[in-house]
């Protein structure tokens, strides 16, 4: 009875544990330590420093590397990580956990919202092609979302940074939120809460938007497909006879059986949504965990990477295992159909 | 090639009757990158009120077109032409092909409604019994409370437990219980018609026959008028009061169903009863019908069945055979019905 | 009896199970064959659909320039013109500019297009074969094996791939395009494993597939005949979306400059050296920008039409339609109005 | 730079009595200001560029003249065994009390404990106020002024005993204490002419700090500290007014065009520049004539301005000698008569065939090979992310290329490339590296090209070398022990002809054996916008020589803001 | 290998499935009993007919008999040799198993999965050839191919053979199933419902023509079919037996004629009751079950598994099952209590809705 829920959770822990382990001797692998790191971005930004100054610096960095065999290191980490310590950032010098809980949100608020609007407009214009299959609309939205569809999401960013913010300067080009703006997040401050989400959101338009725009067109793509599917079912064509009003059979046909197979693959964007926004956050500077993993990597930072990496594992493996045990009470279907999805 | 389109050559069905659906010239067209396909080509038939009509043919005959057709319910890009005037039991007939969207709507499955040849795929998946019968109580302005009720009646004449059914999404019933549930969905809004389009086909025999066993009832207990399509002819000789036979989207044949199994006239009919299998006659009459079934964009000229048929002459390859009475309730298009008789001999034992 | 017979065939008995050629095809006829089904037939269907067409040519526009691009098209040197020309300024000395480094931005486009397309098929061809072969290992073995590779499966499918990316390219610091390309689809072939499971347990429940065991044929020729050609569209599929993983990853690690490279140049580095050269906030350098922009968003453009249109290329019906040593005459349906729904076609 | 017009951009006359604003004068920073501590010595998050105006420092270097000028000292005297530094009249801690001398001394201490390089010449016991507003140190080590000031050129006025004193108890306890490197102090008590307001996600505040005794030159209210990263973002910021400065930016000449008008450029000297470290035990390059060839064959003129975009950012070594200061020509002042030495200028692709013939190299296939027949080629490696030096490195590796040396670019991530290239076991054959750490005596840079730990393990320079006769590279050779030369010179008065001497025997030894080729010199820019501001000419000795003119100019009333309408 | 043995011979064969949980993690995993203890002998150069209700388990048995299937209990032997004996490496049977795997062939139902929809009819007919005959060349391999496909009929026989699947109708692509397995020249072919999916006047067209071929060749068929009048015809014409199999077991068997003429068992009863003949009587308005719906086969009712729809089933039917016994002289053997005049049976209460007595024809 409970034995799919057991074999699913275990199936995740491994995951994480495997995915964990590789990743820690990975990262080991990696030419380079924190302190050559550190010694690099002295060099650069102080170009007057000392070479004496700087090779204490970098004698000081290398102190607080552990030097135990790498096994050890790996079960120390792992007993941290048991007792929920995520190590110290080498690079900051502050408990990596901080840092994630100060970038992860900005993340989430950015990508969640760019996930949820992607995914209203693809399925929305999925469906209206789907209604128009052969028309000139439906040509035009199938290339346009093609089109759009082929251009990475980065350079997307890029261009609207380009000629949205630098060029017409109608928007910010980087940062979280405006300089005269007080972070509030209060039921209690309704009004400021609200102007500071809004300006919160003002600041992530062009990131959010660049993730959109592309991803809508996937997921326009993907829903025009099953629609045209589920268009063609011969129950479709029994509930025009019987009369239904063509809302009824657009929200609860048409548009519930070509939604929910996307359910799934919504879930695992979710999950991946953190991972994939390693790129366009560092083009907008925006320091949520793609920023602060390329930070890292640069910097060597292996807990900050670790905890970063471990953070972005789990949000995928809770995406997929959500979707694993949801999608049969979601959609009636599946238990018929069978593990197979 | 259309035999005609004055409406006083319309299939008889003898005494006058009450006819409850008039269909004159009912031509059901594709076109394609092919041509134009007359996949129903100038259907006139009556259906009396409160009969069973049986339709049969082989597969790709037109029996579909012929049972969407009387809905006005082809698919796109089909062109239905003609006429379909429907007699209510009340008020004005109407003609089913000239009808506002409105009242199309409301015609449908109020007056006329159908089960369709894929039962299994008749229900949204993601929505329990339950939801269809209310929506469609619903979307017609029905008392839900009411209907509710009926359906539990037409789902318990039908053998189902009307409480398990309800709860259940469309996947977790057999296909006999499917079936049977589509079959209370169409008749939850009194209709005076009802069209089914091989109700049976995906089911088991004994599950076809006992189906076929209940829908006798459910005439008597509605008061409804069947147009049963099927390729089974032995099953709907159980059920029908007449039989029409289609060959190659045209009717061949019509008339009461002893009249069919005892004294068929057109030789594609007779082929059809010999090449049979059953359990009753005896082996060796059995005949298979030499040849294959015309191509919808390209129908032999004349009569169409001559290709196939031993009677066949000349003229039947150039002219179109009218319908012919028979008896009052027996047409036959073929130019040779009388000759039938004597030159195919019937191998099925009908009457014992 | 001899009445059915009759009707069947004017043939005696036992005739057909002994009979042989009395006259042999010739090897040219037989190759022609070969070549129309493999190649000719191809060939027309994908010409026969506007969108596989425009892909095909943006394709084949790319491996020309790939392939005779840098024999025809000079090198591009440093100081090889003035700095920053903008297209065209110079007539059609620098037809799309010179970047700050007085380098033909035409030439640079052009010469990395070679290494570009290298990564391009060892991405796609790795990922096509990991995925291909152990789907349908998994797929077909069943049992214990199919448990253990799903579970790996899973977990690679779980690996965050772009950060893993990263941290590989770090550790292996590749310069050779065909080890690039094969890191950056490191963990993308764990999808298309798992989409040809299924398809292969699905398949293997189709009737032929027993009829062939019932044949005693070997499962490996079992797979190759029955179960491929039905997964194909889904590798074409994935094959695109391989190289198109490998030119957005590329492109986006080149680009933060995580990825090391040489003096070679690549549309990634162009990018890169634009972005922070400037060209985003002088109007004159912006066709520096614009022009490696372009040209990747042009190919990834053609490769999804070209796998757009080309799933047909795997579908029975189309190629009976385009091969000419089938007749067509013979055809009961036209399938270009295939009903969607009603009438029951069979 | 900036436009013509009559008002001048740099904003009018700055007359010295402009009145007091409540201007905001705004500039970037890469570190984010929540994140930021204020303790220096702690690596992680000090804001560098905010630490300028927060803090003072004992005194300031002009890097144009190679001067000291006051900071927070107002008086500093090296003498032979002892060095006396005096503070400043009325420099005042930020949470109001007095800097003293005991500040000085907890300073000088906490950075000797801290392993500062002033450990060379004296130790803690050495160090001690003798009056309210002095400090003596012993000295233990002949050392000249120039090279003592410069060890202490780095020090700011930061350890005030509010935060400090218990840690300078516990490293006296304790020398391995990690009491200093662990204090995070998430606000300052600064001396400098701002004080610490507020810190926010994006944004630091620091306003005027009236005690200060800079505080009658300055005349707006308020220094505030942008977060902003990447140097697109920076151009962004002061084209689209978010900022009223940038400072050390590199901006080529098309983007600094895209800048308002308003905007002006200043640039300032770093006497630091890039040049090619050879492998010495590299077969071919740890040969001299191989090494000279290269100098020959690369324009360096063309490197310099491909790497500053067309622009003047950077100024090609005109003389390599290691001796700092090409960017005015100063480092020839060193030179007794630079006719002597070889300049390498241009590209002189005849001098350096012949050359590589009197090697023993032959050009086959317009590439050349050794008497081995073995291609003389080479990896040429440059960290990724420093786009000038790359820019560069392409420019100098197609022009090897074109004169027939293999060489190949590699571009290596920054860690990888100091960590292990560098400083760790890779090695390389050649790569990018600097000549000099922007000092413009020659002790330094000298010292550091021939005779610094680097020159031994990071490019395996030999501790002598044989060197002809000043000017005459055919001349007799002599052995130049590099050890025994430095040590003397670090004591020598600088002003006297041994001295000099020296220093040109040295220049000569490194202009002919090419222990490192220079390349170029890098000037820094900083911008500022005149919008709401006045700032001085570069012209103007404090405007172009002291780092960074964004920081130090308010300082004297040569960054002033305008009066407000 | 003896000429006595039969073709193929099963011995109180039993397949149980263990059904997968499917999605729903909250169901158990099941088993469904498919077939449980059934024995049948096919000789060579027989047909046997197997009728019943869909979800009886017909297919299971007949995959089987053919070596297909693998039973979960009793044996399945060729020629007197267990084919899956036979099957395991480095057995040393008396039979190669490559030999049984030649001799036993199937036809499947639905005509549109039978073949491969990306081969040609020749590719999917050269197939065997190269399998089995590896000595013919391209060219008599493919002379035979059309030698084969003229012979059922489908002429011109060079251009079905360049056709592919969809290009075919159903009757032809069964056909060409057909030949595919005759190709292989096999000693029993399992043709499951090859006929179900026909046009009604195909049918007896296909029929005939595996008749032919059955006669020509001298194969044995195991005929399955849900339609008693299509097993009768086949059964019939070759003189061959019937068997009906419900809930996974042969309730009865005997010659065709026989069994139709005086079924024995309720069951083949009602079957014969759901087969409509081309007759005018009305029949039984009502069905001769106590249920519509088959039990589901994951858990099977006890005792006789026809009881809780046997028009005459008393109590004792529900506790203990019936043996099979012989009806009068010969072959014709039915599972079933009343058959017994000395049962308890008789003396048992009748369950709900039954009487001993329903109206006996
Ligand atoms: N959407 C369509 N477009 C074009 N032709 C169609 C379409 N639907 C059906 N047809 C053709 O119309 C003809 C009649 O089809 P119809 O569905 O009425 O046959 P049928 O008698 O119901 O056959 P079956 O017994 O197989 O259901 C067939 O030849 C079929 O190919
Ligand atoms: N591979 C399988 N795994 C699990 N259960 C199976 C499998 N094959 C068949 N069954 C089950 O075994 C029972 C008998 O199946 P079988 O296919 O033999 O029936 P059948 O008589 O051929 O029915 P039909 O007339 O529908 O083909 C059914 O309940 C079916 O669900
Ligand atoms: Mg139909
Ligand atoms: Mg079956």
């Amino acid at each position: 009875m409970q034995k799919y829920y057991v074999e699913r959770t275990f199936q995740a822990i491994v995951t994480v544990v495997s995915v964990m382990t590789l990743a820690f001797f990975l990262l080991r692998l990696m030419p380079g330590n924190p302190a050559d790191a550190y010694r690099a971005e002295l060099i650069q930004n102080n170009p007057e420093m000392s070479q004496a100054v700087i090779d204490q610096r970098v004698e000081r960095k290398l102190n607080v590397l552990p030097s135990d065999p790498l096994h050890e290191q790996y079960l120390t980490y792992v007993g941290g990580l048991l007792r929920g310590d995520l190590g110290e950032s080498i690079n900051e010098g502050v408990p990596v956990s901080e840092i994630i809980a100060g970038a992860l949100p900005w993340t989430i608020f950015t990508m969640s919202i760019a996930l949820l609007l992607s995914f209203t407009i693809g399925i929305s214009l999925g469906a209206a092609m789907a209604y128009k299959e052969g028309s000139r609309f439906d040509y035009g939205s199938s290339v346009l979302s093609i089109l759009l569809n082929s251009i990475p999401n980065y350079i997307v960013g890029i261009l609207l940074i380009w000629f949205l913010g630098y060029r017409l300067e109608l928007f910010p080009t980087g940062g979280r939120y405006s300089n005269d703006m007080e972070p509030a997040m209060s039921p209690l401050e309704p009004l400021a809460t609200a102007a500071f989400l809004g300006d919160a959101f003002w600041h992530a338009s062009l990131l959010i938007a660049s993730f959109t725009i592309v991803a809508a067109g996937g997921w326009a793509l993907g829903m025009r497909g099953n629609s045209i599917q589920v268009l063609g079912e011969d129950y479709l064509r029994v509930a025009r006879l019987r009369g239904l009003s063509e809302r009824r059979i657009a929200t609860r046909y048409v548009g519930r059986n070509a939604v929910l197979p996307l359910y799934t693959a919504l879930l695992i964007a979710i999950g991946f949504a953190l991972g994939g926004s390693v790129i366009l956050e560092q083009v907008f500077t925006y320091p949520g965990v793609g920023y602060y993993m390329i930070e890292a990597l640069e910097a060597r930072d292996y807990p900050l990477m670790m905890g970063i990496f471990l953070v972005m594992t789990i949000a995928v493996v809770i995406g997929v295992y959500i979707a694993d045990l949801t999608y049969g009470i979601i959609d009636p279907r599946a238990q018929a159909r069978g593990g197979e999805h | 090639m259309s035999r005609g389109t004055d409406a006083a050559s319309a299939v008889g069905t003898g005494s006058g009757s009450d006819h409850v659906l008039e269909c004159r010239d009912v031509t059901v067209e594709f076109h394609m990158d092919r041509g134009t396909s007359k996949v129903l080509n100038g259907m006139d038939i009556d259906i009396e009120r409160n009969e069973i009509i049986g339709i049969v043919g082989e597969s790709g005959s037109g029996k579909s077109m012929f049972a969407s057709a009387l809905l006005d319910a082809v698919v796109e890009p089909g062109v239905t032409s003609g006429s379909i005037s429907y007699r209510p039991s009340e008020g004005d007939p109407v003609d089913v092909l000239d009808l506002s969207t409105d009242r199309l709507r409301q015609l449908r499955w109020e007056e006329i409604s159908m089960v369709f040849q894929g039962a299994l795929s008749s229900f949204n998946p993601t929505l329990k019994l339950r939801g269809h019968f209310v929506e469609t109580l619903d979307a017609h302005g029905y008392d839900v409370e009411t209907g509710m009720e009926r359906t539990r009646e037409l789902l318990a004449d039908l053998y189902l437990d009307p409480d398990r059914v309800l709860d259940s999404y469309p996947h977790e019933l057999s296909g006999g219980m499917k079936q049977r549930a589509l079959i209370a969905l169409s008749l939850v809004l009194e209709p005076e018609v009802l069209v089914m389009d091989e109700p049976t086909a995906a089911l088991d025999l004994l599950m076809q026959r006992s189906i076929v066993s209940l829908l006798s009832d459910l005439r008597d207990k509605y008061d409804l008028t069947m147009v049963f399509i099927t390729h089974d002819l032995p099953l709907v000789t159980k059920l029908a009061d007449r039989i029409g036979v289609l060959y190659a989207f045209e009717l061949a044949e019509v008339g009461r169903t002893e009249e069919i199994l005892r004294s068929p006239k057109h030789p594609y009919t007779r082929a059809l009863l010999n090449s049979t299998p059953d359990i009753e006659s005896p082996l060796e009459e059995m005949r298979p019908i030499d040849g294959s079934a015309p191509d919808p964009v390209d129908v032999p000229s004349g009569c169409p069945y001559h290709e196939r048929c031993p009677l066949a002459t000349d003229d039947c390859a150039t002219v179109t055979p009218e319908m012919e009475a028979a008896t009052e309730t027996h047409d036959i298009a073929c130019h040779h019905w009388n000759r039938v008789d004597d030159e195919i001999a019937l191998t099925t034992e009908v009457d014992r | 009896m001899s009445e059915r017979t009759e009707s069947l065939g004017a043939l005696n008995d036992g005739d057909a199970f002994e009979t042989v050629a009395d006259n042999t095809l010739s090897r040219r006829e037989r190759y022609r064959r070969l070549v129309d089904r493999w190649v000719l037939a191809p060939g027309r269907i994908v010409w026969s659909d506007v969108r596989a067409r425009i892909g095909a040519l943006i394709l084949l526009l790319y491996v020309l320039v790939g392939l005779l691009g840098p024999r025809l098209y000079p090198e591009p040197a440093v100081n090889q013109g003035p700095r920053s020309v903008t297209p065209l300024a110079e007539g059609l000395t620098y037809p799309l500019g010179t970047d700050n480094l007085g380098r033909d931005i035409l030439g640079q486009i052009i010469w990395a297009t070679p290494s570009m397309l290298q990564m391009i098929m060892a991405g796609g061809l790795f990922v096509t074969v990991m995925g291909v072969a152990v789907g349908t290992t998994a797929g077909y073995a069943g049992g214990r094996t199919d448990r253990v590779i799903s579970l790996i499966t899973d977990i690679v499918m779980t690996i965050p791939g772009l950060p893993l990316i990263v941290i590989l390219a770090a550790i292996l610091e590749p310069q050779n395009p065909i080890v690039m390309g094969l890191i950056l689809t490191i963990n993308v072939w764990a999808g298309l494993a798992r989409e040809i499971r299924s398809q292969v347990l699905s398949i293997s429940r189709h009737s032929y597939v027993e009829a062939s065991k019932a044949m005693g044929l070997s499962t490996p020729s079992i797979m190759v005949k029955d179960v491929l050609p039905n997964i194909m569209p889904y590798v074409l599929i994935t094959f695109v979306n391989a190289a198109r993983q490998v030119i957005f990853a590329s492109v986006g690690l080149y680009f933060l400059g995580v990825l090391p490279y040489d003096s070679v140049v690549n549309w990634g580095v162009m990018i890169d050296q634009a972005v922070s050269g400037g060209a985003m906030h002088v109007t004159s350098m912006a066709h520096w920008l614009i022009a490696p922009l372009a040209t990747i968003t042009l190919l990834s453009f053609g490769l999804i039409l070209f796998s757009q249109g080309t799933d047909r290329m795997f579908n029975p019906r189309v190629r009976a339609r385009h091969s000419s040593t089938t007749s067509s005459d013979g055809e009961p349906t036209d399938d270009g109005a295939t009903p969607t729904t009603g009438g029951g076609v069979r | 730079f900036g436009g013509g017009d009559s008002d001048g951009p740099t904003g009018g006359e700055i007359t010295g009595d402009e009145p007091m604003t409540e201007r905001t004068f705004t500039a970037p920073t890469s570190v984010i200001p929540g994140d930021m501590q204020w303790n220096d010595s702690n690596d992680s998050n000090y804001p560098d560029r905010p630490g300028f105006v927060v803090f003072d420092r004992l005194l300031y270097f002009r890097a144009t003249t190679g001067e000291f000028v006051e900071g927070a000292l107002s008086d500093w005297e090296v003498g032979e065994d002892t060095a006396t530094l005096t503070l400043q009249e009325g420099v005042t801690w930020h949470n109001g009390e007095d800097a003293t001398a005991a500040d000085l001394e907890r300073k000088l201490h906490i950075s000797l404990y801290d392993n500062h390089p002033m450990g060379n010449y004296t130790s803690v016991e050495n160090v001690e106020a003798v009056d309210d507003r002095s400090v003596e140190i012993g000295l233990e080590a002949d050392v000249s002024e120039p090279v003592f000031l410069n060890s202490i050129r780095a020090l700011q006025l930061d350890r005030p005993a509010e935060q400090y004193e218990d840690i300078r108890q516990e490293l006296a306890d304790d020398p391995d204490s990690t009491a200093l490197t662990e204090f995070a102090p998430e606000e300052p008590i600064g001396t400098g002419p701002f004080a610490y307001e507020n810190a926010g996600e994006q944004e630091l505040v620091t306003t005027k700090f009236e005690d200060s005794h800079w505080a009658d030159d300055v005349n707006f209210r308020e220094y505030r500290f942008q977060f902003i990263d990447g140097n697109e973002q920076a151009w962004q910021a002061i084209r689209g007014g978010t900022v009223d400065a940038l400072h050390n930016i590199f901006t080529s000449p098309d983007i600094k065009a895209s800048f308002p008008d308003t905007v002006v450029e200043i640039q300032q000297p770093t006497n630091w520049g890039k040049s090619i470290a050879f492998d010495h035990e590299h077969e071919h390059l740890g040969q001299r004539e191989v090494r000279q060839a290269i100098a020959h064959a690369i324009d360096r003129e063309v490197v310099a301005e491909n790497s500053a975009g067309g622009g003047d950012a950077k100024a090609p070594v005109e003389i390599p000698t290691g001796i700092a200061g090409n960017f005015d020509g100063s480092a020839q002042d060193w030179l007794d008569d630079p006719d002597d030495f070889e300049d390498y200028s241009g590209q002189n692709t005849e001098r350096a065939a012949e050359l590589l013939e009197e090697a023993g190299f032959s050009r086959e296939n317009g590439t050349w090979v050794d008497e081995d027949g073995e291609t003389l080629e080479f990896e040429y490696k440059v960290p990724a992310a420093w786009n000038d030096w790359v820019d560069a490195a392409i420019t100098m590796n197609q022009h090897l290329q074109d004169f027939g040396i293999e060489t190949n670019l590699v571009t290596r991530d920054d860690g990888v490339y100091f960590g292990e290239d560098l400083y760790g076991d890779t090695g390389f054959d050649a790569a990018g590296f600097w000549f000099s750490d922007g000092w413009t005596y020659p002790y330094h840079s000298l010292n550091w090209s021939l005779n610094s730990w680097d020159a031994r393990n990071v490019y395996n320079y030999p501790e002598s070398v044989d060197v002809p006769p000043i000017g005459e590279p055919d001349g007799e050779s002599e052995t130049i022990e590099f050890g025994p030369e430095f040590e003397a010179l670090v004591g020598m008065d600088p002003d006297s002809d041994g001295t000099r001497q020296k220093i040109n025997e040295l220049a000569w030894a490194f202009n002919y054996d090419l222990p490192l080729l220079p390349l170029m010199e890098k000037v820094d820019q900083c911008f500022v916008s005149t919008e709401n501001f006045k700032v001085v000419d570069e012209s103007d000795a404090d405007a172009s020589g002291i780092q960074y003119p964004t920081t130090f100019l308010p300082r004297v009333g040569k960054l002033v803001a305008r009066a407000e309408e | 290998m003896s000429v006595d043995d039969p073709v193929v011979s099963l011995e109180n064969v039993e397949v149980h499935f263990e059904q997968e949980s499917g999605f729903n993690p909250f169901d158990d995993p099941e088993t469904v009993r498919a077939v449980d203890g059934v024995d049948l002998e096919i000789p060579e150069n027989d047909v046997v007919a197997i009728v019943g209700e869909s979800g009886s388990g017909k297919t299971t048995i007949g995959k089987a008999a053919v070596g297909l299937q693998k039973p979960t209990g009793g044996s399945v032997k060729f020629r007197g040799q267990d084919i899956w004996e036979a099957k395991r490496r480095f057995s040393n049977s008396s039979i190669p198993y490559d030999e049984i795997r030649r001799s036993l062939q199937i036809i499947h139902q639905d005509p549109g999965s039978s073949l491969n929809p990306h081969r040609t009819v020749e590719a999917s007919l050269a197939e065997p050839l190269k399998k089995h005959q590896a000595d013919l060349g391209p060219e008599d391999r493919e002379a035979r191919i059309l030698a084969m496909l003229d012979r059922v009929g489908m002429s011109p026989p060079h251009d079905y053979a360049r056709r592919y699947p969809h290009q075919l109708s159903g009757g032809e692509k069964q056909r060409v199933a057909l030949v595919r397995a005759l190709l292989m020249n096999p000693d029993l072919i399992l043709a499951d419902e090859a006929v179900s999916a026909l046009d009604v006047s195909l049918r007896v067209e296909v029929m005939d023509l595996m008749l032919d071929l059955q006669a020509q060749f001298d194969t044995s068929f195991l005929f399955i079919s849900h339609d008693l009048s299509n097993a009768r015809y086949l059964a019939e014409h070759a003189d061959g037996r019937l068997g009906v199999m419900y809930l996974g077991e042969l309730v009865e068997l005997g010659k065709a004629e026989e069994v139709l003429r005086n079924p024995q068992h309720p069951y083949t009863k009602v079957l014969k009751w759901a087969t409509p003949s081309l007759g005018l009587e009305e029949g039984a308005a009502e069905p001769p079950v106590r249920e519509i719906d088959i039990p589901d086969p994951i858990d099977p009712p006890s005792g006789c598994r026809f009881h809780t729809r046997c028009p005459y089933a008393t109590e004792y039917c529900r506790e203990s099952t019936p043996d099979r016994r012989s009806v009068g002289e010969g072959t014709h053997r039915a599972s079933c209590f009343r058959l017994d005049v000395g049962s308890d049976y008789w003396r048992s209460d009748p369950l709900e809705g039954a009487s001993l007595e329903a109206d006996e024809r």
